[in-house]
């Protein structure tokens, strides 16, 4: 019976369309996909990664049992840095995509501060809700769920990404389903001289298999008063490129508390480092790693229980890779030591300039002598939150990843150089501050 | 390196008849005919193959594959079009020795070797291609480059 | 006739005995690896390595009619990061081996300096003389060649490195002759806890082909009054290890002439580093990239013309890596431009400390107040000079350098912070110094 489950992989117990976004319908069809990717529940840990089930009594506000680690408790740092934004109040480790709706919706984050239904873009199953707003177009909804309160968007959605988030209902093909994601790769196309890029239909296969993942797993901002949402790439994807996009626009994500520094918060940009690492350049894609084939019956089958690929070594690198799993453990997790250290010391100096120039500034400091160290702040700042974001820790791209914090180092040292000369004039202004 | 083959302006200079005698020579001299077995041993007649040939003895693959599995396509035509394609390609290489130290197999071959998995994968493989347009199909090498021969 | 060569690999012209040093003889046994090791004369330049063929007039003090070019003209910060030292007067892009005794015996650093007779240890076939000196004890002979002055030392010496330096006469076996290697490496074996090393009896034929060029390409000092040539391996190859080294036996190179720092100079640690990268931790040797196998007739060989892999990249790596010759290449510099951007951010951070603890110093600073920035330029500049004097421009450790140089950069940071409250008291007593 193994041959007659190869000869027909395809059940077709349903007929799918393209309005249909509860997944257990897919599953009908795809029983071995859907029941992998119901497994995105399990929590474990690795050394950097996976995420931990920290018990919690449910409450009428917050009805989860249980949450992952917090990341600011763990490391105090990262709370100060973010002094002044919400990812000060609370940051926990991410884990399993069955989460991300019930996550968001419960973030102090979201119930202590006012949320625009951007938000909701990489949270959910939202293709049939948008294109039920836009009346069929799914860009125009977009820009309609951007613009809705927080609260009244998550209305609209019952299901964290879905199978119709990534798939087309007849073929299976992979599509690409986020209006952000195609803005954000044609305006770097662009940059590169490729006119009017439409992965849907310019893209192989292959890229597609990273394609899908970078319509989240990406650096993004809110731009403007419709918050659109919006992927920083005009430039390119470096690290030195986005910063320098958002100088041009002029944004920030908030003033620092203690400094008064207009910085920004950089968030999950796995895509970006990726595409810098070796991997991306052998042509190995996020799914390779992250979704690797697996034997079920007679069949080759994606692995829809997308986690760590630290957790599922065999498949996710022996095939290329023939060296023990304990081995490759010990390879990545080599790379990521190296990282750890080279992003604690860019942290605790993160810290030396915060500390100096808010001491400089309660002692009454002009702002015009900070100014050089404010630039040092948002500039390092970005680059070490950049590499500390990507949540590899520095896997992707190991290379680049140390240089970034290299540049960041740099420019703290600088930062702390101009505040030499600084003669806190007005001391006595404190007291009213 | 640029020495792949038969492409070169240099070798297409040489007159037919020469090369005639050329392929004739390596033809007998280094076993030639052997191209028209399906015996591993025959590939490895020349030293340069030895690599490979040890390779796939100790490979996943010797009990169940032999060369010609891989390097050659489905049909009786396109095989024997392949062999003698090949076999005729390799023995000048041989004879001039212009070709590099570390062999790369070429465009058409590659994609030869790529579509012999199909021979006997093809069920097993159905559900992952199946999503797929016919010219975007899984390259299995990417992950599966050592199955034939370690390199 | 190929296949006859195939057959009988060693042709026996002439029986070798352990005393024969002349090249030249071991070649009518082994042609092919002699006509290769001849190339070694060649020059061509990499985008980083290889060497440059400058013109030059043959002199009486200088009989060279072409030297390589000049490190320090190409980037005068290694001149100032040396000044008080002789490197900063004279130090060239190293080149093929043919050339090691001439370069020695001709560079400004020996026909200006005294010098022992440790330098012969890299530069020349010494083994033969050695064990003459030694009275057949070659570890005597050693301990007495370093205590020679250089100018007579030279003079027992005819070649540069031969074949009798690497090879067993009789089975053509690997061996290792230096006696700074077989201490250097019994010091880290026990450091690991493995007592009385010795690597001719213990190592695998495969770690012998990284560890005859480990007996010159390494860090190494003249350890007290003997001048004995020894490698800073006691706790471990990593920079901290062996800076930690130095800070034990308290060992200075140099004082720097402008800040007056007590400093050290890093040397070719290629064998250190490599030890660090993720090709020696897969089992590939310092031979297999640069003397790979080649063919010549129905034989495969060694290809004794050692240079830079990235001259011949089909043989050097294709045999693992299947990608083209190009993209091989494109990788390798990629690695290189990301290290080369780092470095350059480190050397300059480390012309700014210079700078500042200079004029400080010129303003008549107390030594006491200067001892934590010259701490910091101790350590720093010796990290910055591993992995600039690691000849493979970051390609041998991607990682592991990169991180080297996080640590330099915050390093200098600091020194430059421990600056800041320093008043220059007596500016009188400058004019003295
Ligand atoms: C070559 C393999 C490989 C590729 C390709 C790859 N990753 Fe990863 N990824 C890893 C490894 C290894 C980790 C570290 C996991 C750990 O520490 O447990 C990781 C970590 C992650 C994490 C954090 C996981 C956790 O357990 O906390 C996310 C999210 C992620 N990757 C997303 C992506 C995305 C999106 C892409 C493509 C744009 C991608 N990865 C490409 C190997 C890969
Ligand atoms: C629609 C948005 C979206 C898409 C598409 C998406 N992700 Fe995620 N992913 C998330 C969110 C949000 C989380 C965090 C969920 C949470 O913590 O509650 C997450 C978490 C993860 C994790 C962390 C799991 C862990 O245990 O820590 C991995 C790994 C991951 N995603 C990989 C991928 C890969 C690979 C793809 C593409 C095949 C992909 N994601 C596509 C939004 C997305
Ligand atoms: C461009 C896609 C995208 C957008 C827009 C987005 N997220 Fe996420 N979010 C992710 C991804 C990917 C993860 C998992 C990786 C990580 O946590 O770094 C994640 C993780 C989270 C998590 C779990 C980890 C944590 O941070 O505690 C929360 C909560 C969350 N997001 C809330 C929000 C809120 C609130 C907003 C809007 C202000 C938002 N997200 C907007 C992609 C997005
Ligand atoms: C985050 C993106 C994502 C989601 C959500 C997702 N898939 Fe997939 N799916 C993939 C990727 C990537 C592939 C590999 C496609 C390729 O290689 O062309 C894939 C492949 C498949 C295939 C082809 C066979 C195979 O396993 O490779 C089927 C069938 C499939 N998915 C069904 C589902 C079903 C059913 C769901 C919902 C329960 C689902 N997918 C949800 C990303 C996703
Ligand atoms: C589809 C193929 C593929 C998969 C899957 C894959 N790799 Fe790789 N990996 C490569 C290639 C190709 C390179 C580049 C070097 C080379 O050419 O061998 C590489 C390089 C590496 C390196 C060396 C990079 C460095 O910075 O030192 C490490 C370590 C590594 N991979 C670990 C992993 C781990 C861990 C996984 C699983 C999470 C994995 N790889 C999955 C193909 C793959
Ligand atoms: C006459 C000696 C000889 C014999 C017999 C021989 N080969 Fe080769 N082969 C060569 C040489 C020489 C090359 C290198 C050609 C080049 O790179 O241009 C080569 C290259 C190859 C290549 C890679 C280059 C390409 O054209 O794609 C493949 C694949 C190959 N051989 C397979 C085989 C198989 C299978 C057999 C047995 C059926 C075989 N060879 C028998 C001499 C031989
Ligand atoms: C002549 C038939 C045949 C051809 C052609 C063939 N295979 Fe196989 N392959 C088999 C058989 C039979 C097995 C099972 C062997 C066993 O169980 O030991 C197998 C096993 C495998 C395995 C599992 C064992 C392992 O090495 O991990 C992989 C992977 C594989 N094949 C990939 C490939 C790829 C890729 C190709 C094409 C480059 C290919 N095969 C060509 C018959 C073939
Ligand atoms: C992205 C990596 C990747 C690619 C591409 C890939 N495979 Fe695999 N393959 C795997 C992994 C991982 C496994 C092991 C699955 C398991 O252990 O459950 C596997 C297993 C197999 C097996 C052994 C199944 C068994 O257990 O008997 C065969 C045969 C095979 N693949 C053939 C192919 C063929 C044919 C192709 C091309 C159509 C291909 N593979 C493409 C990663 C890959
Ligand atoms: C199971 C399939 C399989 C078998 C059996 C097999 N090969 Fe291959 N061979 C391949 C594939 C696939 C490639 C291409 C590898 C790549 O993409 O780098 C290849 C490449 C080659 C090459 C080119 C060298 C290179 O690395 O590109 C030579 C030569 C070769 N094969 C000879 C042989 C010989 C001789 C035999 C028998 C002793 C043999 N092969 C058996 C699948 C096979
Ligand atoms: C995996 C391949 C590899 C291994 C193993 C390796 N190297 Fe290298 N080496 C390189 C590359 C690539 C370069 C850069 C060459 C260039 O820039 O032209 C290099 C550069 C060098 C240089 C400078 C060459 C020049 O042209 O200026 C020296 C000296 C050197 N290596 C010695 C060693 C020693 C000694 C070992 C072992 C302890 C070793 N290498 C191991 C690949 C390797
Ligand atoms: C006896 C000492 C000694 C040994 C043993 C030795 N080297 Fe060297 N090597 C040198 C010296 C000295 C130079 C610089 C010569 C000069 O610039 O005049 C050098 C230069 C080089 C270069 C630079 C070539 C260029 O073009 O820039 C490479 C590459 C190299 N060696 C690799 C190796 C490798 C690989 C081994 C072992 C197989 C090895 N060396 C063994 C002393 C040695
Ligand atoms: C432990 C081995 C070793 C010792 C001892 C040694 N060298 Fe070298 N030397 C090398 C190697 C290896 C190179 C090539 C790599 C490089 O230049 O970085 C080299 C390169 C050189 C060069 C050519 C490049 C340049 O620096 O201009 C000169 C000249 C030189 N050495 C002089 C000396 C002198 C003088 C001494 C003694 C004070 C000495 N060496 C002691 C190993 C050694
Ligand atoms: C700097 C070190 C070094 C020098 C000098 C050296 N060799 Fe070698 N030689 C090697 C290495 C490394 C191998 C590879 C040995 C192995 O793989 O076990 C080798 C291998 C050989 C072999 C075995 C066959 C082969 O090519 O792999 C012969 C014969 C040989 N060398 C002859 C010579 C002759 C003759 C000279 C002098 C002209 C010489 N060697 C100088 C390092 C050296
Ligand atoms: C004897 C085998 C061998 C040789 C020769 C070899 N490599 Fe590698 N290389 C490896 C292995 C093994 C890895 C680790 C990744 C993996 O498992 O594929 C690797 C990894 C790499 C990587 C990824 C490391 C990173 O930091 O991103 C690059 C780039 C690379 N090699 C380039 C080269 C170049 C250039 C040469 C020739 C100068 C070369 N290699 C020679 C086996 C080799
Ligand atoms: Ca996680
Ligand atoms: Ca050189």
């Amino acid at each position: 019976e193994r041959k007659q489950e190869a000869r027909t992989p395809f059940f077709r117990v349903v007929e799918l369309t393209d309005d249909q976004d509860d997944p257990a319908l897919w599953g009908k069809n795809f029983p071995l996909q859907y029941d992998a990717y119901k497994r995105t529940v399990d929590m474990t840990r690795t050394r950097y990664g996976g995420s931990e089930a920290m018990p919690k009594a449910p409450t009428q506000a917050d009805p989860r049992d249980k949450v992952s680690q917090s990341k600011i408790d763990e490391d105090p740092r990262l709370r100060r840095m973010w002094l002044g934004y919400a990812f000060s109040v609370d940051f926990r480790e991410e884990r399993g995509h069955a989460y991300m709706l019930v996550d968001q919706r419960n973030t102090r984050r979201v119930t202590e501060f006012k949320q625009p239904g951007t938000c909701l873009n990489c949270h959910a199953s939202t293709y049939v809700f948008m294109k039920k707003l836009g009346g069929g177009d799914v860009t125009a909804g977009f820009a309609k769920m951007n613009q809705m309160p927080y609260a009244e968007a998550t209305q609209g959605v019952k299901h964290p990404v879905a199978c119709i988030d990534c798939h087309e209902p007849e073929s299976m093909k992979l599509r690409i389903t986020r209006p952000g994601f195609l803005e954000g790769i044609k305006a770097l196309k662009a940059s590169q001289g490729v006119a009017d890029y439409d992965p849907n239909r310019d893209a192989s296969a292959q890229e597609m298999r990273s394609y899908v993942c970078g319509q989240c797993h990406v650096e993004y901002y809110f731009k403007g008063d419709e918050k659109r949402l919006t992927f920083p790439w005009h430039k390119g994807l470096k690290a030195e490129n986005m910063f320098d996009y958002y100088e041009e626009v002029g944004h920030k994500d908030f003033v620092h508390k203690e400094t008064g520094a207009p910085v920004l918060k950089a968030q999950h940009p796995e895509f970006e480092f990726y595409s810098q690492g070796i991997h991306a350049r052998s042509g190995v894609a996020c799914a390779d790693c992250h979704m690797p084939y697996k034997r079920e019956g007679g069949m080759k089958i994606s692995d829809h229980h997308v986690r760590s690929p630290l957790l599922n070594i065999n498949r996710a690198c022996q095939g290329c890779h023939h060296f023990s799993e304990q081995e490759m453990k010990d390879r990545a997790e080599q790379i990521q030591l190296r990282f750890m250290e080279a992003r604690n010391i860019a942290m605790d100096a993160l810290m030396d300039l915060i500390e100096e120039t808010k001491k400089l500034r309660e002692a009454g400091a002009a702002d015009n002598d900070l100014k050089r160290a404010w630039a040092a702040q948002r500039k390092a700042q970005f680059f070490i939150d950049l590499v500390e974001a990507e949540n590899s820790a520095g896997f992707h791209a190991p290379g680049e990843e140390l240089r970034v914090l290299t540049t960041a180092l740099d420019e703290i040292r600088k930062g702390q150089v101009s505040l030499r000369g600084v003669k806190p004039a007005k001391v006595q202004t404190k007291q009213a501050d | 390196m640029n020495e792949k083959g038969i492409a070169t302006p240099l070798v297409l200079g040489i007159p037919l008849g020469l090369l005639m005698g050329v392929g004739l020579f390596t033809f007998g001299y280094a076993r030639g005919y052997s191209y028209m077995t399906d015996d591993p041993g025959a590939c490895n007649n020349c030293h340069v193959m030895h690599e490979q040939y040890d390779g796939w003895l100790k490979s996943s693959h010797r009990k169940v594959a032999v060369c010609n599995d891989c390097h050659t396509p489905r049909g009786f035509v396109p095989k024997y079009f392949t062999k003698a394609l090949n076999g005729f390609n390799h023995s000048l290489a041989f004879t001039t020795g212009r070709f590099p130290d570390r062999i790369q197999i070429t465009g058409r071959n590659e994609r030869v070797s790529e579509e012999s998995c199909m021979k006997c994968h093809e069920e097993l493989t159905e559900g992952i291609q199946a999503s797929r347009a016919h010219n975007e199909k899984v390259h299995c090498t990417t992950c599966h480059q050592s199955v034939g021969h370690a390199h």
